[in-house]
């Protein structure tokens, strides 16, 4: 039963794969043929949806580690399943349902299922060299989805993301040969179990080549040149999904990397500095971008780093923290991108207040929470970094506030007037919605979510657990499956 | 064998080629220079793969880099136009 | 953000001379010729059970298929991806017609092109014995199958049919991994008997997986290598 | 001393084809920088799986020889250079759109393109005036700009 997690990633890729032949033996006309296709998409990553939830059950107490061609742990590739894997799985495959585009070519449908195999793959992969696959993957994806944008720019913004993206991709190649070299495993709880002993420079020097190598990904400072050009492109949808979620995949996969495999001062130092180069760098960019959406993606990369700074906390307290701004960043951010979609009406500039007032942090919204409990974990861990961090996270406040309020102050004087013949809300305004009514529950709900999320970092962050659930049980597992020999 | 005399020295020739052919696929004038630069190096890390006991990795290097990557590059030669003696537009297309 | 370009110049060079000095204080380190090698120990002493006298094949399609598998879909997306950048002048396109190579070349490539598929599909189906297998042969194929393309110097390749050989090859690999699953196994476990290691007929499914890895890498390839020739000439709209 | 000289190769390697696609002043030959760091970080894998007096991991007159070197890595490099060169075909497919789109392949050429080309997509006023201080942009319009897209 367990075996048809592979399935969460397999079927995706088999309804690409097969996607473009099919097409062809319809039928019936341009449209409906466009609809039925978007259906088959959907439909197909609905099934991976009801997958995930039903193997996440048993999750909270043990969770879940699959072998791949049925050998043992660190021979074969594994998938983990833990709580915070599920959550970000069943968020992405969420998020894409939402953000599907609609009526696109063939080609970009199929290109959406690589991209949604691609991004399960990233939360659910426990090895090294089939992260870096998955990555590759999504990488790829992503350049076509940029490039097939109609914008004449589309093209060069693909190509600059593709040399970026294969710069950080070599560097993290480089990342596990050294890993290799060192540990001969790839499998990351065999990785941590044996590295819990010994020297750190090695380990310290390959993580900082995976670091710039996933960080591409994830917005990470120095590798991150891409971001405002192609968000400035692509589909709001596209950019809701990316800023999002995929680049939540990406630190929660850089993340695991730090936990599991390098949980050194050092290491977690590294990130703490990118986190706050990418704060001021983000932040003061998107002070003087002078349209929304490129705004947007600066104050992104100002909220990545904000993530990396939290993470770089102490472990029990940092995964809390990362995983709680993480979650934030990926309603608000979506929700924002989603209003620079359609006309301007007036609902959207009251939701456009919402988001705003939460990504700033005005109490009661749960931005609040978020940055506050982040300022209390920088005042109690002290340190000069940390004391750093600490004014530049309380300097970025303040800038985010101006130039997200600039944009209000521009618009409100002169409202956009209400057009009668649009009364229809929308796909893309009713996400909006949605993402504001998540935004306002939790506010009125703080307490059990702040307790879930606490359990889930827990877990989460439990090397002991990861070793135990993947190296041993497939032990098992191997004697049980009987290979006809 | 494995320290010996001949495969350091062999090592070394492919490695001071490689070094020398990367040099030259970027800093040439001409972009077919860089191309052909480019196919000995992965010629050159062929080799280095075979002395490594690496034959697979070899015969992949040998059919990719050097074959197929030379074609994809001199398809965009072609197409891009970057034959620095290249026919004006016109000859092109008949 | 960067109409200060020229001044930015110092940034990547910083970079790199880091990264260099970094990079190299790094490799100066690893032991050379007797690394850990774990992983690469058991495979040694268990990797015969799959039958493959090739172990890098054994590593390639059993112990890590689902690399392979996602290098297929990278490969797929990158064929897609480059049929969607150009097929956006498709309309604008004349019918191209370079010069070809002339007829002494053609007949030539005429020879060639079987004797090339031939080489090809023997080295996919030796993969699990000789060195070389589904990517090697694949890309053979691939290049048999474009070379009259670029001899006559018109297009003859048959997007319908090599869409066809993409997306079934890829599908057929799946659901050989699903059909293990169904029958209570793993994932992409192998199935069949080992046979015995080194005959032509041993490994199981190995082999056939091969098989259509080499399909679907010759076609993506070809396709590949299809777009980049059919497009219109560059400039010329200018 | 063969360590040294394979590393020093392998990592110079990589370091002249990252220089390469940071420095270089042709979108073509940028690309060439990626390749040349790729075949680099593929040879670092190799080696990373070499061992002394080995062979190649390859069943050899009626059983596999006695010490081999590791395939694990060689079958990751199998995979990495087939990545390789699937994204460099797509890196070409892209290069053939610049050109036709700009007409051409220099770094700043096509830069100073780009930044036109999106300032005007996204609705931000040209520079006409150096004086206006940046932070004051237009953000409204960029708001309806994007919205008059549809």
């Amino acid at each position: 039963m367990s075996n048809s997690l592979a399935l969460v990633i397999a079927l995706p890729l088999l309804a690409a794969f097969l996607l473009q032949p099919l097409a062809q033996q319809l039928g019936v006309g341009r449209e409906q043929r466009s609809v039925a296709i978007q259906l088959y998409a959907q439909l197909t990553i609905a099934v991976t949806l009801w997958i995930t939830l039903m193997l996440g059950n048993g999750v909270e107490q043990q969770p879940l580690s699959v072998m791949m061609g049925g050998f043992s742990a660190p021979m074969g590739i594994n998938l983990y399943l833990d709580r915070l894997s599920l959550l970000l799985l069943v968020a992405t495959q969420l998020a894409l349902l939402l953000l599907w585009p609609a009526d696109a070519t063939p080609r970009i449908h199929a290109l959406m299922l690589l991209l949604s195999a691609s991004s399960m793959g990233l939360a659910l992969s426990g090895d090294l060299f089939n992260l870096y696959v998955f990555y590759e993957l999504l990488a790829v994806a992503t350049f076509g989805l940029v490039a097939a944008n109609s914008s004449r720019s589309a093209p060069l913004i693909s190509f600059r993301y593709l040399l970026i993206s294969g710069l950080g991709s070599v560097l993290a190649l480089s990342g596990i040969a050294l890993i290799y070299s060192h540990t001969g495993s790839l499998n990351l709880a065999d990785i941590s179990a044996t590295l819990q002993h010994g020297d750190a420079e090695l380990p310290l020097a390959a993580f900082i080549l995976i670091l710039l190598g996933i960080g591409v990904k994830a917005e990470l400072f120095a590798v991150n040149g891409w971001v405002p050009e192609v968000y400035a492109i692509i589909s709001p949808r596209l950019s809701a999904l990316l800023a999002g979620v995929v680049s939540k995949l990406a630190v929660v996969v850089i993340v695991r990397v730090l936990l599991m495999l390098f949980p050194h001062p050092e290491a977690a130092q590294v990130l703490l500095v990118l986190g706050i180069l990418g704060v001021i760098s983000g932040e003061l960019a998107a002070w003087r971008a002078q349209d929304l959406r490129r705004m947007l993606a600066y104050s992104s990369i100002g909220q990545l780093g904000m993530i990396f700074i939290a993470f770089s906390l102490s472990l029990e307290f940092g995964m809390l923290m990362g995983l709680l701004l993480s979650l934030h960043h990926m309603v608000v951010k979506p929700g924002l991108f989603m209003l620079t979609a359609g006309k301007s009406k007036r609902w959207h500039m009251a939701l456009f207040v919402l988001f705003a007032l939460s990504l700033v942090g005005v109490p009661p919204l749960p931005g609040f929470w978020v940055k506050l409990s982040l300022l209390t974990g920088l005042v109690e861990a002290g340190g000069a970094l940390n004391q750093l961090a600490l004014i530049v996270f309380l300097g970025a406040t303040v800038i985010e506030a101006s130039y997200l309020f600039r944009v209000l102050q521009n618009t409100l004087p002169n409202p956009p007037a209400v057009d009668e013949g649009h009364l229809t809300v929308g796909w893309n305004g009713l996400v909006g919605v949605l993402l504001g009514g998540v935004l306002v529950v939790t506010t009125l709900s703080v307490d059990p979510v702040l307790e879930q999320l606490k359990q889930i970092s827990s877990q989460a962050g439990d090397r002991n657990l990861l070793i135990s659930s993947v190296v041993t049980p497939s032990a098992e597992q191997q004697m049980v499956v009987e290979r006809d020999k | 064998m494995d320290g010996s005399l001949f495969m350091i020295l062999a090592a070394l020739l492919l490695v001071v080629v490689m070094l020398t052919a990367a040099l030259a696929a970027l800093l040439s004038e001409s972009h077919l220079v860089a191309v052909v630069s480019l196919s000995i190096l992965s010629l050159g890390l062929t080799l280095l793969f075979v002395l490594l006991r690496a034959p697979d990795v070899a015969m992949t290097e040998g059919v990719v880099g050097v074959g197929l990557s030379s074609l994809i590059f001199a398809l965009a030669l072609k197409r891009l136009r970057l034959y620095r003696s290249s026919t004006p537009a016109e000859s092109c297309d008949e | 953000m960067s109409r200060s370009s020229r001044s930015m110049e110092w940034t990547p060079l910083l970079f790199s001379g880091g990264l260099a000095f970094f990079l190299f204080a790094l490799f100066a380190v690893i032991p050379f010729g007797d690394t850990a090698m774990k992983v690469g120990t058991m495979i040694h002493q268990q990797g015969g059970e799959l039958g493959a006298a090739n172990l890098v094949t054994a590593v390639v399609l059993g112990y890590r298929g689902l690399d392979t598998l996602g290098e297929l879909a990278i490969l797929f997306a990158a064929a897609t991806s480059a049929g969607l950048v150009l097929s956006n002048t498709r309309q604008r396109t004349r019918s191209i017609k370079n010069k070809g190579l002339g007829e002494l070349f053609e007949s030539a490539i005429s020879l060639l092109m079987p004797l090339l598929l031939l080489v090809g599909v023997y080295i996919v189906l030796h993969g699990h014995l000789t060195p070389g297998g589904g990517f090697q042969g694949g890309v053979v194929i691939a290049v048999a199958l474009f070379l009259p393309t670029l001899a006559r110097g018109e297009m003859v390749i048959n997007h319908h049919l090599i869409q066809w050989i993409e997306g079934g090859a890829g599908a057929l690999f799946i659901l050989i991994g699903v059909a293990a699953l169904i029958q209570g196994a793993a994932f992409l476990q192998p199935l069949m008997a080992a046979g015995e290691v080194g005959r032509f007929l041993s490994a199981g499914t190995l082999p056939v997986l091969y098989l259509l890895v080499g399909l679907k890498v010759g076609a993506e390839l070809a396709a590949l290598l299809g777009h980049l020739v059919e497009d219109d000439e560059p400039g010329v709209q200018q | 001393m063969l360590a040294a000289i394979l590393y020093v190769g392998a990592v110079s390697l990589l370091v002249i084809g990252l220089a390469g696609m940071l420095l270089s002043s042709h979108l073509f030959r940028m690309l060439l920088g990626l390749v040349i760091a790729e075949a680099g970080a593929n040879l670092l894998l190799v080696l990373a799986g070499y061992r002394w007096e080995s062979a190649a991991p390859i069943w050899e007159s009626g059983a596999y020889p006695q010490l081999m070197v590791d395939p694990v890595p060689q079958a990751m490099v199998l995979t990495a250079i087939v990545i390789g060169v699937g994204i460099q075909a797509l890196a070409i497919a892209l290069l053939v759109r610049i050109r036709q789109q700009t007409g051409s392949l220099q770094r700043d050429i096509v830069r100073e393109q780009l930044e036109q080309d999106l300032d005007l997509e996204l609705g931000v006023k040209l520079p006409s005036s150096m004086h206006a201080p940046s932070g004051e942009g237009p953000l409204l319009s960029g708001t309806r700009g994007a919205g008059n897209e549809q």
